[in-house]
């Protein structure tokens, strides 16, 4: 297969950025996983589609709104009413997926382009996030696995935790070079490390 | 009542002054009147002066039921502008603009109207080519217009950043020279004094609180202070119109009440000597003669009879007002309000007799009512006097929703948090 | 300002869209009754008070929500899914407010 | 040290010392001082001149109120106007210039206004310079004249044109209680918030936390005040659920309990960190919040009281106590409270001599006699100050008996020596933000004041705000307002103990001492007695008329010192209570924002840039790049010495002939999917989908509900239930939006999801009678010929292996293709068809030239979708389905929209071979000096290379009825009128023949 491009081009710059001391605040990634699908429950669907992906990744999600996991290079989360994003680093997930799910019960969309993948890991990561969306970061609120679907300005953002620390953001593609500069941005206070 | 004049001012200013009256007289209600008019804000007032000075008709009452000019003429951001698209407004707007013109004179009341342009700011030159119908348009009904250069704007303009910060470069501009900014509470006083010295009859707190039926037909409110009997009422309640109509059994009208926040900065030296506009956002600013920066943006969106607003709308202005003037990024916000907009479904006004026997209706005023004051006054008063509507608002009607016979000048169809 | 949709739970008004009065009644796609479409499209009762309406999560999940909010105190009462809520403001072909 | 400062005490650090200049002259404080502090310690009493009359003036207050002492703060090229000298806190280098005067603070020529005095007064300018109604000066040109002068001599500090360097943040913030004031109330009320587990911010606008207790003389658990105000926030910043906020003003109290404060980040240092924010702007969802912000002392309104050193009581006890700096060698009190005894005590104790206290009230109560006796001063009750003297500083004050009946002094004056005269007109509770949050401020005769209003959303207050001005009501009150915060019942607990002087902060109803001579109410607006009573005479009674007409409360301060007074004048004025003038409501903010502040990271980057996935390709390829929406794409790609015109040209050409490609990415793209997309789509779109067969695209036009054009573009059904959706690039979120409406509200029955896909897929348009020819050289996996990719049908293959699905579709009026892949193989994929095309001379062109191409076939775009225009006016009326309802098919026939005077698209060839303009109207007789009757306007230009003429889209009255006919393009603004004639839009190939073939 043809290898995705990077969206972020130029601006992508690995090393050390922003405040020295003290060590990065946070480490910033572009994860490029191979596939990114919306799976879409209609509703009274939605159990039917959450055992599709756990068919499909293994992972099985808890009950709930933006319930989710992430595990083994996979993960999925509700994102929406009976929406889930589900995330694979192979590539050809929605190929997989489509054969499986019948007309009644849902849709599947591929998005694998469509949306950049930028993980954000450290201590001062809520902090560098509560800079750009105005929802609740901390653990309690938004655990582990988790989803959310939240916007910074014009740059509509799906998140999920996946770690302590750890969050990837999932944003359209054609904005993701603008993101990831102001994400560099919101970073250099606390130091940013670019892998 | 005495003129005012640097004469007058001189003489008062050797007694003390001492002698100087109330601008307006403090009317106790009538029982009856040949008209009388709900909304003692700019419109009101000017419906009222012009019926008194132009129809003979002084037998008039204005209702206000909190103080006068507590509406959007005391809430505003001064603009003065006749910039339309559609001819219908263009016609309109700019018989307001020559009222303007000699208003302070007129009134013999300083309304400050300073005639230091409007100009809208082009970032693309489709844009600069959509600026140019509106212009070629203004110029083909008799209005002034010109595009400016990007050069000629950053001479014009040295406080811009004429690249916008690198991402919406000005491509050039439109700008109209006769507007300009009013001091928006003089006009209201100035109309206040102008009527009562007329004969009108001022009355504030003064709620209408019903309307009087014979039959089908008005002839008369229920107020805070009693029953008043007239002939015909008007009604010129602009964000107040759904509520107040509501009490003449009319429940529903092409109007929904947004809030509009404005904002002014705190007083600096002149820093700017005109009124621009954003093109690749929404945002318009002018300098006040006190030296603060005054400016809005979009309305917040929703229904509300709430003068107040959010957050959201705030952000967005202060971002785009910065992204012109980045000089501005360390002077301080002073104060934010809202005003309630009365949002029609094509974003232009209805000023008509009707929509029941006995009754005049002047609403829709959406962001355009401060510059309108004189003209919709004036036509309002043309239309309650003579039981038609003049030329120049023949057009809005209530009825042309339902006609399609739309004065869209954003094309935005019937969504009113667009317009 | 904040609204609590349903999926997503207490929001910034900037993550939501007006998508306005929830109390205008759609004709039947086929109706011909045009005064019934015009007040559709045009008309407004412009509550002061409760009014309900219709709001669109466009910074989160995208559903459309059917809140009521009082217009003179900005206080939310109730938040559900439009498609959800018994009270769907179209497709109803007959009746006043409820 | 000087002999302002005071050898001990004070929070300062007299270890390090700081050194800054004012005015270009360099002085020395200490960290830890503010400007206000660090000046008054160096003996400089003149801090600023008044707006109008250019008065001379000194600090009035310590804090956040301050009307008089601004100043503004140079760094570099940039400057920061209007800053309160009492919360800036001086560091090394900080410069800073006093404003509002010329040539210099000292010597002010603005000061000679003051000579027209009573010429001058409130409204003034309303009543001349309207000039003459006719002549010359007729209209406005008269006032314009005198406004030019007005204006520079109106404004308080100048603001720069230089781009701020400093970088500004938002952060966003969750808690269970915002507590607002660090006050013992405040810290009392974090504390048990905290205690109970609550998530607790707590924000002080000062830079130290502790409130009044960094200046009162109390001890609280046998401690200094400060003390124990420092051992709480040791306590609390220990907690892992408090975030401590300092130089952090809540400025807003927005809806839904969002609250939001402003964070003075670096503002206090010499240099900041890296990437730290100058201003943080902070929105905070608080679950509940506590008001313990305290309450401002108000002055007095007496001649002369304007001098500078007259200040306020509490700010001189502040000066004392928290910065070891006395006002004045030898100070003189005037009261109407006890709050003063205990000013002077501290004073006193500090090191002034107290030469008199002056109380309008006969009886004094003890505990305020045993005050004035431990500070050694003159009690003199029932007395007045009658008025000042001194130049630029006080040097003496006249005290006269005072008759608490008309407000007047009487009798004999004495004169007292003082170089500082200290007042306290009683204390309004600083109910700013509990007023924001909505409801009505309750009047309280008791104390003179506006009390809280009933609480319309979930804060509660405590301390001094609620009217209790002890310090153990205080500690109580937050206690429980911290529990209350919360939530569930209170609990047992001991609270610390007070010492403190017992003093009754109620005043006596007296705030005005009328006599001779200006007496301000509003000091920064010069707004005196005599402009409040004018207005009173001319009418101007309500509260709001008042300030309007006399600016009072306007100013920077926003009438935090002189609402009272104000209010108490009028009502005087016209004989009713205070309340019965009526109170305004506070707005936000709460005390003046930066700008940048709100504009937070959009400072700098006003918008993101939305790029395609050929972006970069583009741009080394000499592309021309330009902004549509957020979107950037092409407009020409100009080859050396090239004009747009001739780049355009070139690139139409080649289309023409040969072959061209262009970036299509940016057209909306929405995934219709499920079982009822068909139906969805019939119910949308004017014409029929269902009927589509599956590989099969089809130009579809939507109308507004209410039968308005709304847009247009082709939607490909790739399965049974599966849809692409293209839209216009401008309409795309439009359109998404306007989908899911319909879905979600109107048919929620219907089977059907939807999804922007514009991301998902580059798209390129391979344009042109060799179009085919270059897929064929390039895509495998399927084959491209007429049989297999007839017009409108849909393939998938692969293009240098990467899969593509290809749709013969133009817009061109050539034969076209639009090839979709994966974004991320957009590059990849544009790259292989530029090698296959190369040999037949394909070239890439841009919006100049898609647009040329389309106004040559009459394609219509967003110039002619303007929201106003109906599918008739453009001719699409074919496309509107008689079979089915759809959206805006009962409203598209409305008498207006179908009224034969409607403008509709009509061609338009130049007839003096000269460029028409966009924006040009069109005229039936030309008149250049005063153009009038447009019948319409152009929509589109461009020179047709296959035409070799100028040609235009207009939309005409009258419409197809005048094709053949001349008319007039009039476009005065651009000095270009000429001939043109109107013809058919479809200038080019109207049989179609070409994309057909």
């Amino acid at each position: 297969m043809v290898e995705q491009q990077s969206p972020l081009g130029p601006v992508w710059k690995p090393g050390a950025h922003g405040k020295v001391l003290g060590g990065p605040g946070v480490v910033l990634e572009e994860t490029r996983p191979g596939s990114i699908v919306q799976l879409a429950a209609f509703p009274g669907e939605e159990k039917a589609v959450m055992a599709i992906i756990a068919d499909a990744t293994g992972l099985r999600l808890p009950d709930g709104a933006g319930a989710g996991m992430a595990s083994g290079g996979k993960a999925a989360f509700g994102f929406a009413p009976g929406r889930f994003l589900v995330i694979d680093q192979e590539e050809g997930l929605a190929e997989r997926l489509k054969p499986v799910v019948p007309v009644a019960v849902g849709t599947v969309t591929d998005l694998s382009h469509g949306r950049t993948a930028i993980r954000i890991s450290g201590p001062k990561a809520e902090w560098v996030l509560s800079k750009l969306f105005a929802i609740d970061f901390a653990l309690p609120a938004f655990p582990e696995g988790a989803g959310r679907s939240t916007v910074h300005h014009d740059i509509f953002t799906q998140v999920q935790r996946t770690g302590p620390d750890g969050f990837d953001l999932y944003v359209f593609r054609s904005f993701a070079r603008s993101f990831w500069t102001t994400l560099c941005h919101a970073s250099e206070d606390v130091g940013y490390d670019i892998r | 009542m005495a003129e005012y004049s640097a004469f007058s001012l001189l003489r008062n200013a050797l007694t003390g002054n001492r002698d100087w009256r109330p601008a307006w007289r403090k009317a106790t209600p009538k029982p009856s009147y040949d008209v009388v008019i709900i909304g003692g804000g700019g419109h009101g007032l000017s419906t009222a002066y012009y019926l008194a000075k132009e129809h003979g008709i002084s037998n008039v009452a204005v209702l206000e039921k909190g103080w006068l000019g507590s509406g959007n003429i005391g809430r505003n951001t001064t603009m003065v502008r006749s910039n339309y698209l559609l001819p219908k407004n263009t016609h309109f707007y700019e018989h307001s603009m020559k009222l303007w013109e000699g208003l302070s004179q007129d009134l013999n009341y300083n309304v400050m109207f300073s005639q230091r342009g409007v100009l809208n700011l082009a970032h693309t030159p489709a844009q600069l080519d959509d600026f140019a119908r509106r212009g070629n348009a203004m110029r083909h009904c008799g209005v002034d217009a010109e595009l400016m250069t990007r050069d000629e704007i950053a001479r014009f303009v040295p406080a811009l950043d004429i690249n916008v910060g690198g991402r919406f470069p000005v491509a050039g501009g439109l700008i109209q020279r006769r507007a300009g900014t009013a001091r928006h509470d003089a006009v209201a006083w100035g109309y206040a004094r102008g009527a009562d010295r007329r004969g009108v009859d001022i009355v504030e707190n003064c709620e209408v609180v019903g309307f009087l039926l014979e039959g089908d037909r008005i002839v008369g409110v229920n107020t805070s202070r009693g029953e008043i009997r007239a002939k015909k009422v008007a009604v010129a309640v602009a964000g107040s119109t759904g509520r107040v109509m509501k009490l003449a059994g009319i429940e529903r009208l092409p109007i929904e009440s947004h809030v509009l926040q404005a904002f002014v900065s705190e007083s600096i030296k002149p820093f700017m000597d005109t009124v621009v506009t954003f093109g690749a956002g929404h945002l318009y600013v002018t300098q006040s003669d006190k030296g603060g920066m005054v400016f809005g943006g979009d309305i917040d969106g929703y229904n509300t009879y709430a003068q107040r607003g959010n957050l959201p709308i705030v952000e967005d202005v202060m971002s785009e007002i910065v992204a012109l003037f980045p000089g501005l990024a360390r002077v301080r916000l002073l104060r934010s309000w809202g005003g309630i907009m009365d949002m029609s479904m094509d974003g232009s006004p209805i000023i008509t007799k009707g929509p029941r026997p006995g009754m005049y209706l002047n609403c829709g005023w959406c962001y355009g009512g401060f510059k309108a004051t004189p003209a919709s006054g004036w036509a309002f008063a043309w239309t309650i006097a003579k039981d038609e509507p003049h030329a120049i608002n023949a057009h809005y009607t209530l009825d042309r929703f339902h006609r399609g016979i739309l004065i869209d000048e954003k094309g935005q169809g019937s969504t009113p948090r667009l317009h | 300002m904040l609204i609590t949709c349903p999926y997503c739970g207490p929001r910034d008004l900037a993550e939501f869209s007006y998508q306005g009065d929830g109390n205008r009644q759609r004709p039947d796609p086929g109706s011909t009754d045009h005064e019934a479409w015009n007040a559709y499209v045009y008309d407004r009762l412009n509550t002061a008070g409760d009014h309900r309406e219709v709001w669109q999560h466009s910074g989160g999940c995208r559903a459309h929500l059917a809140v009521t909010r009082n217009t003179l105190t900005h206080r939310i009462s109730s938040v559900a899914f439009a498609r959800e809520a018994g009270h769907r403001p179209h497709e109803r072909k007959h009746g006043g407010e409820s | 040290m000087s002999a302002r400062r005071a050898a001990s005490g004070g929070l300062i650090d007299r270890d390090k010392t700081v050194r800054f200049t004012f005015d270009g002259r360099p002085y020395v404080g200490f960290a830890g001082d503010t400007l206000a502090s660090a000046l008054l310690a160096n003996g400089v009493t003149l801090f600023g001149r008044s707006f109008k009359y250019h008065r001379p003036r000194g600090l009035l207050s310590a804090g956040i109120d301050e009307p008089n002492a601004l100043v503004t703060v140079l760094k570099g090229d940039v400057r920061e106007p209007n800053i309160p000298a009492t919360l800036l806190e001086i560091h090394d280098g900080l410069a800073v210039v006093s404003q509002n005067r010329f040539p210099s603070l000292a010597f002010d020529v603005g000061a000679a206004s003051q000579l027209a005095g009573k010429l001058i007064s409130a409204g003034f300018y309303y009543k001349t310079f309207m000039g003459p109604a006719i002549g010359p000066l007729r209209g406005t040109r008269f006032w314009m004249f005198c406004e030019h002068f007005i204006r520079r001599s109106a404004g308080l500090g100048r603001a720069g044109f230089a781009k701020d360097p400093a970088r500004y943040e938002r952060m966003n913030a969750f808690c269970d209680v915002l507590v607002v004031g660090s006050g013992p109330a405040g810290l009392m009320a974090a504390k048990a918030a905290a205690e109970r587990g609550g998530r607790v911010i707590l924000a002080e606008l000062d830079q130290r936390f502790g409130g009044s207790a960094n200046w009162s003389d109390e001890t609280i658990d046998g401690m200094p005040a400060s003390s124990w105000a420092d051992r709480m926030i040791d306590e609390l910043s220990e907690r892992g659920n408090v975030r401590l906020l300092n130089r952090a003003t809540v400025w807003g109290y927005y809806d839904g309990n969002t609250l939001a404060a402003l964070e003075r980040v670096t503002d206090h240092k010499s240099v900041g960190g890296v990437g730290e924010p100058r201003h943080r702007h902070w929105v905070i969802r608080a679950g509940a919040v506590v008001l313990a912000t305290g309450a401002l002392e108000r002055p007095l309104v007496f001649p002369g009281n304007d001098r500078p050193g007259v200040m306020l009581a509490s700010a001189a006890e502040r000066f004392a106590n928290e910065f070891g700096v006395l006002p004045g060698e030898k100070s003189v009190l005037f009261t109407n409270n006890d709050g003063a005894y205990r000013a002077a005590a501290a004073l006193a104790k500090a090191g002034s001599v107290i030469a008199a206290i002056v109380d309008v009230r006969a009886q004094i109560s003890p505990a305020a006699k045993g005050l004035a006796a431990e500070a050694g001063a003159e009690l003199l009750a029932g007395h007045a100050i009658a008025g000042t003297e001194g130049g630029r500083a006080v040097s003496a004050v006249k005290v006269q008996p005072f008759d608490a009946t008309n407000g007047k002094p009487f009798g004999d004056t004495r004169t007292i020596q003082a170089d500082s005269l200290l007042v306290s007109g009683g204390w309004s509770p600083a109910i700013h933000l509990a007023s924001q949050a909505g409801g009505k401020p309750q009047w309280s005769a008791e104390l003179q004041a506006f009390l809280l209003p009933d609480a319309t959303q979930n804060w509660i207050g405590a301390g001094a705000v609620t009217g209790r001005f002890s310090t153990s009501e205080a500690l109580a009150q937050g206690h429980a307002a911290g529990i209350a915060a919360t939530g569930g019942p209170e609990m047992p607990v001991s609270l610390p103990d007070v010492a403190a002087h017992g003093l009754d902060l109620r005043p006596a109803p007296v705030l005005e001492v009328r006599g001779e001579g200006k007496a301000f109410v509003d000091f920064q607006h010069d707004v005196t007695a005599d402009d409040v009573r004018l207005a009173h005479r001319e009418g101007f009674v309500s509260v709001e008329h008042l300030k309007r007409y006399t600016t009072l409360g306007m100013a920077t301060d926003q009438g935090k010192t002189s609402n009272i007074p104000g209010l108490a004048i009028m009502a005087e004025a016209q004989g009713v209570a205070i309340e019965d003038v009526g109170t305004t409501r506070f707005r936000p903010p709460f005390a003046p924002v930066s700008i940048g502040a709100l504009a937070a990271e959009r400072f700098g980057d006003v918008k993101p840039e939305r790029l395609t996935p050929m972006h970069d390709w583009h741009v080394e390829h000499g592309a021309t790049m330009y902004a549509a929406g957020l979107w950037f794409r092409p407009m020409i790609y100009g080859e050396p010495g090239e004009t747009i015109e001739q780049a355009y040209v070139r690139e139409a050409r080649a289309v023409r002939s040969a072959v061209g490609i262009v970036d299509v990415s940016t057209l909306g793209k929405i995934a219709v999917q499920g079982p009822d997309a068909a139906t969805f789509l019939d119910r949308v779109y004017t014409n029929m989908f269902s009927t589509l067969p599956v590989g099969k695209a089809r130009y579809g036009l939507m109308l507004r509900e209410d039968g308005i054009a709304f847009d247009d573009g082709t939607t490909w059904r790739l399965d049974e239930n599966e849809f692409l959706m293209t839209t216009t690039t401008a309409n795309a979120g439009k359109v998404m939006q306007h989908l899911e409406y319909f879905l979600d509200v109107v048919w929620p029955d219907l089977k059907v999801h939807l999804t922007s896909v514009t991301d998902e897929w580059a798209g390129a348009a391979v344009a042109g009678p060799k179009s085919r020819d270059v897929l064929a050289a390039c895509v495998t996996g399927t084959a491209v010929d007429n049989a297999a990719l007839p017009f409108m049908g849909i393939v998938r293959g692969e293009i240098a292996g990467a899969p593509v699905m290809i749709c013969r579709l133009s817009f061109s009026g050539e034969m076209a293709f639009e090839v979709y892949c994966g974004a991320g193989h957009g590059t990849h994929v544009w790259n292989a068809l530029m090698q296959a095309g190369k040999p037949l001379g394909m070239v890439p062109y841009g919006l100049e030239a898609l647009g040329t191409l389309r106004i040559e076939k009459g394609h219509v775009t967003g110039a002619e979708i303007d929201g106003r225009t109906t599918a008739r006016d453009l001719h699409l009326d074919w496309m509107l389905s008689k079979k089915k309802p759809f959206i805006g098919s009962m409203m598209m026939d409305r008498e207006g929209l179908a009224a034969p005077e409607r403008i509709s698209l009509v061609g338009l060839v130049s007839l003096d071979n000269r460029p028409l303009n966009g924006g040009a109207h069109i005229v039936e007789e030309l008149d250049e000096l005063s153009p009038h009757d447009s019948i319409g306007h152009v929509t589109a230009t461009c020179y047709s290379p296959a035409l070799g003429r100028y040609i235009g889209l207009a939309l005409v009255k009258g419409g197809k009825a005048r094709h053949g006919t001349r008319a007039f393009i009039s476009d005065p603004l651009r000095k270009r009128f000429g001939p043109v004639e109107i013809v058919s839009h479809h200038f080019y190939d109207p049989e179609g023949s070409r994309m057909h073939g």
